[in-house]
């Protein structure tokens, strides 16, 4: 773990720790809550062949569109990526593997890394094709599914405030999968709209320790349509 | 929007009861938002995190933050809070949601539901429309009687991957309002000037009626 | 569920909803967070034959330890009672039956309940005597050991602030179990020192959303040294 | 405290990189908290749900509501924050927490630990300790070299219920530093007057020492 002064980093930095292969989660449910400047960034860099896990394909041309487009995503693990009709396109064509989860338990496979846990019990999706193939156990009399956690190498957050040990606050709708994937990857890179000292942030107000951060770096509100705009009108 | 999008909207807001906590699906549930009376002690849960959504008032600008599920920018009403979607589905699991309204491709007798995936045609993934439908206190379908080519949606069994079993209790068309009862679908209401001979016609599922009992609508 | 307007309620009608030989989950670390004036209420009215579920059994005298010694607790799920020489005392005498779980696993379980899951997937206590007799489950390659959820009929749990339709807010260490409990049991009867109208708490900063909360009352902050004493001086 | 409890202290602290987590167990290792410089950037995390809380100021009144793990009253210092202990453990599982503090009742030359449970006299819960000692990046035992009857806690083999299985990277006692390694207990440093025979006699474990290279403290 990154040492508490020594978090707050240029994004260039933070960003440069990403190799070639990566799995990536990237918050957000929509606009709200993905953070485009750190996607922007690894755009820039030219990472390739990623796994990205990210709750749905943004909109062609925002967000993780962008990266699909540029080819760099290899594999894509979701839960909807309907208002993305090119990453529709390249998984129709066999260019991006798309893995689909139901939305919670794909939060809550990420849920369950971050807890440390290797998988949960449930009984959604039993009597439909979700359940397919999936492992099973016996307890207390009744069948369950197991849902594995899922972990990644990294993760993407977007948070409205931060300080520079990278304890972060989010935002209305922008919180989404934003904690889940913090707790969840072994490097958790935040961007926030503004980083503080230490002190500036009310204990109770903390929505993630910064024990579970890497890095924490400060970029622009977004002010282009593409930085803010939701999936749908 | 059509009429008969308008009626069955109309329909569906009775079906609210005050105090409660409901989910609006994509598509024509979420018009009912609309419908809604502001004063009306309802908090509408979205799964994307936050629960007392409500439209923006006319001419206010979009907080970019805040959307619901289906993407509108939306806002909130007094007692609204916004949480991640760990919480939103542990809601929605605990059974902590009491009413959804979600569209249907298909929905059957035993009340099975199907409205996330054709094979071969339209598979952008399940969202959370599985866990809502499997642990909604009470799931009402809005959906026209019928598709586009008159095809029946109301069928005996479904025919495309269910969303979830057993999960719908009543369901609204443009046509009939319907009860999943362990019987079999029993028709509460029939739309104004329809005969039950048509309704029988549109249907592809055995409908139960008692015509003493029959409301209109 | 009680409807939104229904949940603010005098102390007295809340708790009688508990019926002798209910499981009952009790938020608080020590003092803190502990709901000193439910649990009073509680011994008030006299239900008796309890599961209790609480991390600690306080102390002699204080919160929970008082049910125990009026004889009221048949079972107590825990994880550390060792400030409690009264509790222990009846754990030996056999009078009180204990199940204790690493205090991390024991609240897993509850929020396993809270999410509606069925159990997780752990390695904890693997190699020690708490994995004796543990279902287990080969996932990836490896043994996990299976936790069961932890469900329960009612909660008590402490919030610094509500509104009526029960949104909770916590303060310091006092948050501890008591939003995992808030989600895992059927019925949830919260204290809370202020209780104000919808709209009174920021979005944000609730904790625990009132779609969890069936009841919620208002209390005095505590003045006695029982009421606000932790565990160890 | 003892003279003994004050030098195993001394020595403890200096295990401290600034920047870290830490997590101070029950008893002697709490006291540490006093020994840690406060202009030093750490973070000290205690389970029952704070991560950055120091020793109330002088004649500071006590926040009723802000403990610590073992119930002392507390304050916080600069960039700390409260959770839930769902959240507080899952710091811990995810080794968020760089170096803990623990005593023991026995720890042997596999690193294995025994300090929560002597069967038939004390067994109260295990409490967080299993989860510390499990998922810690690092495990510091600060306990006496011996017990009170003068038998040795440093042994071959553990022989009371294990809190984790090869999870201690160091041990401080009155008498010695000890590091485990694949090799077996390395001292690292020796108590100043202690000679390596007093040592190995007051030691059940075999004890592999460099002399060129051992410390005093």
């Amino acid at each position: 773990m990154t040492l508490l002064y020594q978090k707050f980093r240029p994004i260039e930095e933070a960003i440069a720790a990403i190799p070639n292969g990566a799995s990536i989660m990237v918050g957000g449910f929509g606009s709200p809550g993905t953070p485009f400047a750190l996607i922007d960034e690894l755009l820039a860099q030219g990472q390739r062949d990623l796994t990205l896990i990210k709750n749905d394909a943004n909109e062609p041309g925002v967000g993780i569109g962008k990266l699909i487009e540029a080819g760099r995503v290899s594999r894509l693990i979701t839960s909807h990526i309907g208002l993305n009709r090119v990453a529709i396109a390249a998984m129709n064509r066999g260019e991006l593997h798309v893995a689909m989860h139901p939305q919670g338990l794909l939060a809550e496979k990420i849920r369950s890394a971050g807890a440390g846990h290797h998988g949960f019990l449930t009984d959604i999706g039993q009597g439909t094709e979700i359940a397919h193939g999936r492992q099973e156990i016996e307890l207390a009399g009744r069948t369950w599914g197991i849902e594995p956690a899922l972990y990644a190498d990294f993760a993407l957050v977007h948070a409205e405030r931060a300080d520079r040990y990278g304890n972060l606050i989010y935002r209305a709708t922008a919180s989404n999968f934003n904690p889940l994937m913090a707790m969840a990857a072994d490097t958790v890179i935040a961007q926030a709209y503004r980083v503080d000292e230490p002190g500036s942030l009310a204990l109770e107000a903390i929505h993630t320790p910064c024990a579970f951060v890497s890095q924490v770096v400060e970029v622009a509100p977004a002010t282009s349509e593409q930085g803010r705009r939701a999936h749908v009108g | 929007m059509s009429a008969d999008q308008q009626r069955i909207l109309a329909r569906a807001a009775r079906e609210v009861v005050a105090g409660q906590i409901v989910n609006l699906g994509i598509g024509l549930p979420t018009q009912l938002f609309h419908h809604l009376p502001e004063e009306m002690e309802v908090l509408v849960h979205s799964e994307n995190g936050v629960l007392g959504c409500c439209p923006r008032a006319v001419g206010e600008a979009p907080d970019w933050d805040m959307i619901d599920s289906g993407g509108a920018y939306i806002a909130t009403r007094p007692g609204a809070s916004v949480f991640d979607s760990a919480m939103s589905f542990a809601m929605i699991r605990r059974s902590r949601v009491d009413l959804t309204f979600m569209g249907a491709f298909e929905v059957d007798e035993l009340g099975n539901l199907a409205n996330w995936k054709i094979p071969g045609k339209f598979s952008p993934g399940i969202g959370g429309a599985m866990e809502l439908a499997q642990k909604v206190k009470r799931l009402v379908i809005l959906c026209s009687h019928n598709d586009k080519q008159g095809n029946p949606k109301i069928l005996k069994r479904c025919r495309l991957p269910l969303t979830a079993p057993t999960c719908v209790s009543r369901i609204i068309t443009d046509k009939a309002v319907m009860d999943v009862t362990p019987e079999g679908l029993v028709v509460v209401d029939i739309a104004e000037g329809l005969s039950i001979t048509e309704l029988r016609e549109a249907t592809e599922a055995h409908l139960i009626v008692d015509e003493a009992r029959l409301g209109r609508f």
